[in-house]
């Protein structure tokens, strides 16, 4: 055990924390679900990408930077820390990056890495389907493979795909054995958004901003060199990105320490208000202690990745952490916030309460999205504790 | 001893609930939330016509004279079905208010009779709240500086409306001038008056976050009944009922709380502030944790505009700290349950 | 609704707190969980009987007082209000007391219940089987009629029996029909323990003491005369006592109250010290707040059952509400004496604090006994809400 | 930045969790809660001759020199195996304690070496203590008088027992009388001591809760994977899998606290206040949800004597308030926290 950072490591952290000082944008981007805020973002991602530090921990090659996981961790500190925009290609740079670099060909690699990483891609996600949410294996999507083997046959539905009406690939599995049923017969795909017979329609999420799409599929053509890993292994291919989504990368320590920061300042500003309920200072206190428990464990996890462990069902763990986390800290801060609370940004008497609000919202989906934090805690009891099925 | 509800009372919240049934349905109040007022006059008329807005209105004034008490089952169906309208504001907070004024007071009267009647809107300030709901629509407003009681014509004053995350909430920055002309109390009368105010405008909300706990408890219900993943309706994992089942009992022992608080403000008891602050935050607790449920028992369909859910978990959000956020109240019950010789322990739930 | 209490029910509260005044044990009896204990408590109990104040809701006849219910809540009230000793013969007065008075013949009311009222019989409830613990269904103990139709012959073995190794009598259900299965054919009987082939061994409790017994039969002649309703109806019979047992009766909101004030005063007594941690005085209002919910609970369902109304599956709630908020009360208090806390009785530094680990150790049971939490929550989905089994 | 354990320390907390996998089995636990004393002087022996006496003390007075960060694993050993024994609060807090005196301090290396070779058994008093553990077994006290530090042999004080839930736990009340012969340390340097005193018997007893919070999650998987109920395992019910889950999820988030909190300890950073009580925090938390769903889940079984889990629970409790209760820790991370200039948010786990 050594906690102190090396030269490199301090020097990339430095050089982080500079160029953010000398580029974020002086003005809050507009939300990126908008179409707006949508480019504003993924202009600010190329001015990141040029900047070389868009996806730190890709191979520089793939438009990466080559940084090991404790880089990752500063570049996060530093980038949230900082009040940096949120990044509006996640889906694609956490959860599909990582599944190409394990699961690609050279060819696709190539092809598509460089492009997310700069955000000239923008990726959607299509896992659930109407009738497979939770149930992931109950997808009836087909992708069937022409006579000739050349490309496949797309039809079907997927849901909650989020920011798809701006996005324009969408990856997810399909079924391809149009025989089987559950977890076999899948393919993992990736399906470009402009292709013919591609339908998207918005669904508007509670805050009323449009951002998730159901996308229908009829009869779209999609060339077999974008299927991701083996015909019908896809069930496998995804399993592995459902791992990243729910661990480590998805939700780095910094952007909940941030939060944590923020909700100190906001009880401190608001003690005498705040202290008549004392629940408040405690919830407040287990801001810190709970978001100083993620970072470590983060720590602790990739110092032990860097010795060769791989993240099992524990990444179930660190969703159930943060998401429960996050949603009490925004409670908190409704809380302290009293009847501000409820006024949204275009309110005079609403000062800068209403980002809270913004982020109480989004901290209700916390515990649903990337399976539910029954799943989560189910797949605790059965893999890491072997309760029976 | 007997704290139950009259048959007659029963009856009366039955009648109401089947009329706003049919009056409030969810897409009634989406159509209103996409209005720039927010308010529909025709809803207002046929909540008139009904005789709701008479019901505190006392029997001489033309109105049916009905207590708090009976207004804790009113609020629970106005929250129940979200109206989205004010009614409770003009209808029992301001009515109680008035109704406390002197007999001789000149406008009394015919304000009354004229919210009995439901041709006035009327808003009511107070300053827990930042903002005076409805000051917008209102006819009148009764606005406090300091403990002086004011009731100023809506020409009067200027509104600067901020919006709620519940669209149904329509509230406004009221800048205005105090003069004689406009005083209707003050001093140690001033200062009942708001505190009376301030008591019955929880209970308000009190009730109707009640009545919204129900309702989203209901939704959740029939949603995971019907909802099927890995082969079965969702709502037979035990994980979802559990869910569910602490709402319901969060709800069942909110209610008698509600009740109680009710009666110690009709009966002017001298506790009733700490009655009316536990039934806020019992209320207000049950209310919250059925949007917290029922949300993800909805799973992503939760989190939609879509799905009826978010118009009464949205109102649960903000009425929730709107007449005193849980700090005013939590320290209410702290200062009479730590007061030198409070009354505590068995016995005392009722006698004082 | 009418909240004053007439004035018949104030005579008979001040009559409870004038005897109380004039009766109460000078020094706290010792544990009824103790055989010395026991019987401090059957001779309190036949004094409460001599002045009719046992069981205040039983017709007179019966050895009760024939009094309604608010005046039992009002009996309660003054009764635990004035630290009264804990009732040693609850399992019968409370749980078969309002079966024999609802299934019972006129003969066996006349034979049990003012012996009982008396405590002249202390009762042991027979649920539990080794086997069949939340799954009351899964009994296998017989009691078999004899060709005669004179007597039952039972076999088996019960566990969990609180204080049988002290008690006279034990009721509970038997399998009668030794084909049978699940919630068909079972009996309810009364035994006397003293007969022959009746064997206890205590159970040794969290804290030592031998709160719990098994009970094995061996060819245990019963008369046909102690079997309480109908051949083969055990489980109908059974399931209203399990009723009244998760209900009202049982757990009486004036105990709760009780140990409320208690723990305000402990608060109030160490308030420096509490506020560090302010979860602490949240955790106090909430006792507060609780503990009224609870008697207003009470108050409202016996004005309800007045008018007709019966209790059904909002027993459940009860339980769950009385079970969690004693839990949570006594870890609050463990949490302001802080080191104290761990000590016992006679430990000189413990001062007045082993009362509270008593309570703690007693409350760590409420969410297990008289069907578990998760049974509850179970039965308030199914049966409230009407989700699917 | 490495932020795992060496191999060594690794390999070294497996072999201590073999033997004491042998030697503390629960039925010599039970056996040793009989004897007037709670102590066996054959286990204190075994324990010595493992070498686990002699972990802290510094190489040169026969020990292996371990610090902090190794002791955040033999102390998760102590509590899963519920060692009927103090051997840290000679091993770890007393050793260190005396670790830290001047190097001339004549009794230092003499006790040190004895230590290591077990042939003592040293109490260790402190403020936040109200009794001393193992002040009757003991052959040599610390013990506080304001600042000073004086090291009192048991035949120079008088104590009376204190029994606890815990039969493992022998606790005294110390009468003794402080003299120029005893005393150790004194002003800056002695409230230095303490200091570092208080954060070592925290951290000690913050490992321990962990070990125990682990054991009671690993006794309750076994129990309701084999407990049929309903025609299956209980472990196959859905709410009894969330409740084993939500422990597994405190024990995993407790751990990296603990190791933190000792690296703050053993390179004596600025920040460790904050950070020992941070870990006694978690670990106390995680224990105590240990033990209330271990209980839960293992139903009237949990709250038999029989059934082993009531002794790791009973330790859990009287350890959560031992070496500074959760006000005492919380303050302190309060304190941190809300300090003008505190380093909040990312970046600031690491370097200060």
């Amino acid at each position: 055990m050594d906690l102190a950072y090396t030269p490199r490591q301090k020097a990339f952290r430095e050089e982080v924390r500079a160029w953010l000082a000398a580029n974020l944008p002086a003005e809050p981007l507009l939300s990126y679900d908008t179409r707006e805020g949508f480019e504003q973002h993924r202009a600010w991602e190329r001015k990141l990408f040029d900047a070389r530090l868009s996806m730190v921990i890709w191979p520089e090659a793939l438009g990466g930077r080559g940084c090991d996981l404790i880089e990752w961790l500063s570049f996060e500190e530093e980038y949230y820390g900082a009040g940096a925009p949120m990044r509006v290609n996640q889906n694609g740079q956490l959860l599909l990056g990582p599944t190409l670099i394990e699961f690609g060909t050279e060819e696709q690699k190539a092809r598509f890495l460089p492009r997310m990483a700069a955000s000239e891609d923008m990726w959607a996600q299509g896992w659930s389907e109407p009738n497979a949410g939770s149930d992931m294996a109950a997808i009836t999507s087909k992708a069937i493979l022409s006579a000739d083997g050349s490309h496949y046959v797309i039809n079907g539905q997927k849901t909650w795909s989020t920011r798809a009406i701006f996005a324009d690939w969408l990856f997810g599995l399909f079924r391809s054995d149009p025989g089987s049923s559950r977890h076999h017969g899948l393919s993992y795909m990736a399906v470009p958004l402009d292709a013919a017979g591609v339908t998207i329609r918005p669904i508007q999420a509670l805050n009323g901003k449009q951002a998730f799409a159901e996308v229908f599929f009829d009869d779209v053509k999609v060339p077999v060199e974008n299927r991701i890993g083996d015909e019908g292994q896809g069930w496998h291919v995804a399993m592995a990105t459902a791992g990243f989504e729910r661990g480590l990368l998805l939700r780095s320590p910094a952007r909940f320490q941030y939060t944590a920061r923020k909700l100190i300042e906001l009880y401190k500003a608001n003690r005498a208000i705040a202290d008549r309920d004392p629940s408040i200072r405690d919830a407040v206190i287990e801001a810190w202690t709970g978001t100083e428990a993620y970072a470590l464990s983060a720590y602790h996890t990739v110092g032990r990745l860097a010795k060769g462990a791989r993240i099992g069902a524990e990444a179930s763990t660190n969703k159930i952490f943060w998401s429960e986390l996050d949603l009490k800290m925004h409670e908190t801060a409704m809380r302290i916030l009293g009847a501000r609370g409820e006024l949204t940004a275009d309110a005079p008497a609403a000062v800068d309460a209403a980002r809270w609000l913004d982020g109480f919202l989004f901290a209700q989906a916390g515990p649903i999205y990337a399976g539910t934090n029954e799943i989560q805690r189910n797949i605790i009891a059965e893999r890491m504790l072997g309760l029976p099925k | 001893m007997d704290f139950t509800f009259t048959d007659d009372q029963l009856t009366f919240r039955e009648a109401v609930s089947r009329f706003l049934m049919v009056e409030a349905v969810p897409e009634m109040l989406r159509e209103i939330w996409e209005t720039d007022s927010g308010r529909s006059p025709e809803l207002r008329k046929s909540l008139a016509e009904q005789g709701l807005t008479a019901l505190s209105v006392p029997e001489d004034c033309g109105g049916l004279g009905m207590d708090d008490v009976a207004w804790a089952l009113m609020t629970q169906e106005l929250g129940y079905y979200a109206i989205p309208d004010s009614l409770a504001d003009a209808a029992y907070v301001a009515t109680g208010l008035l109704n406390a004024l002197p007999a001789g007071t000149a406008e009394r009267e015919a304000w009354l009779g004229r919210i009995a009647e439901g041709s006035i809107r009327i808003a009511v300030d107070h300053p827990v709240n930042p903002l005076v709901a409805d000051a917008n629509p209102a006819d009148l407003l009764l606005l406090a500086n300091g403990d002086e009681v004011h009731a100023v014509p809506r020409s009067a004053v200027k509104v600067d409306s901020n919006a709620s995350i519940d669209l149904s909430r329509r509230l406004g920055s009221v800048s205005w001038t105090p003069s004689a002309a406009t005083l209707l109390a003050e001093g140690e009368a001033g200062r009942a008056l708001w505190a009376q105010t301030l008591n019955r405008g929880a209970l308000s909300v009190a009730g109707q976050l009640l009545g919204l706990a129900q309702r989203m408890l209901d939704l959740s219900v029939d949603y995971v009944a019907q909802r099927k993943q890995f082969g079965k309706p969702i709502g037979s994992f035990q994980a979802v009922k559990h869910h569910l089942a602490d709402v319901a009992t969060q709800i069942e022992f909110a209610k008698p709380v509600l009740y109680r608080a009710a009666y110690a403000l009709a009966h002017q008891e001298a506790g009733v502030d700490a009655r009316v602050s536990h039934a806020k935050l019992a209320c207000g607790e049950a209310a919250w944790l059925a949007a917290r449920k029922g949300i993800q028992v909805h799973g992503a369909m939760g989190y939609t505009w879509e799905v009826d859910l978010q118009m009464f978990m949205k109102r649960a959000w903000a009425l929730d700290a709107s007449w005193g956020d849980r700090g005013l109240h939590k320290s209410r019950v702290a200062d009479a349950m730590l007061a030198d010789g409070a009354a505590l322990g068995p016995g005392h739930t009722f006698e004082e």
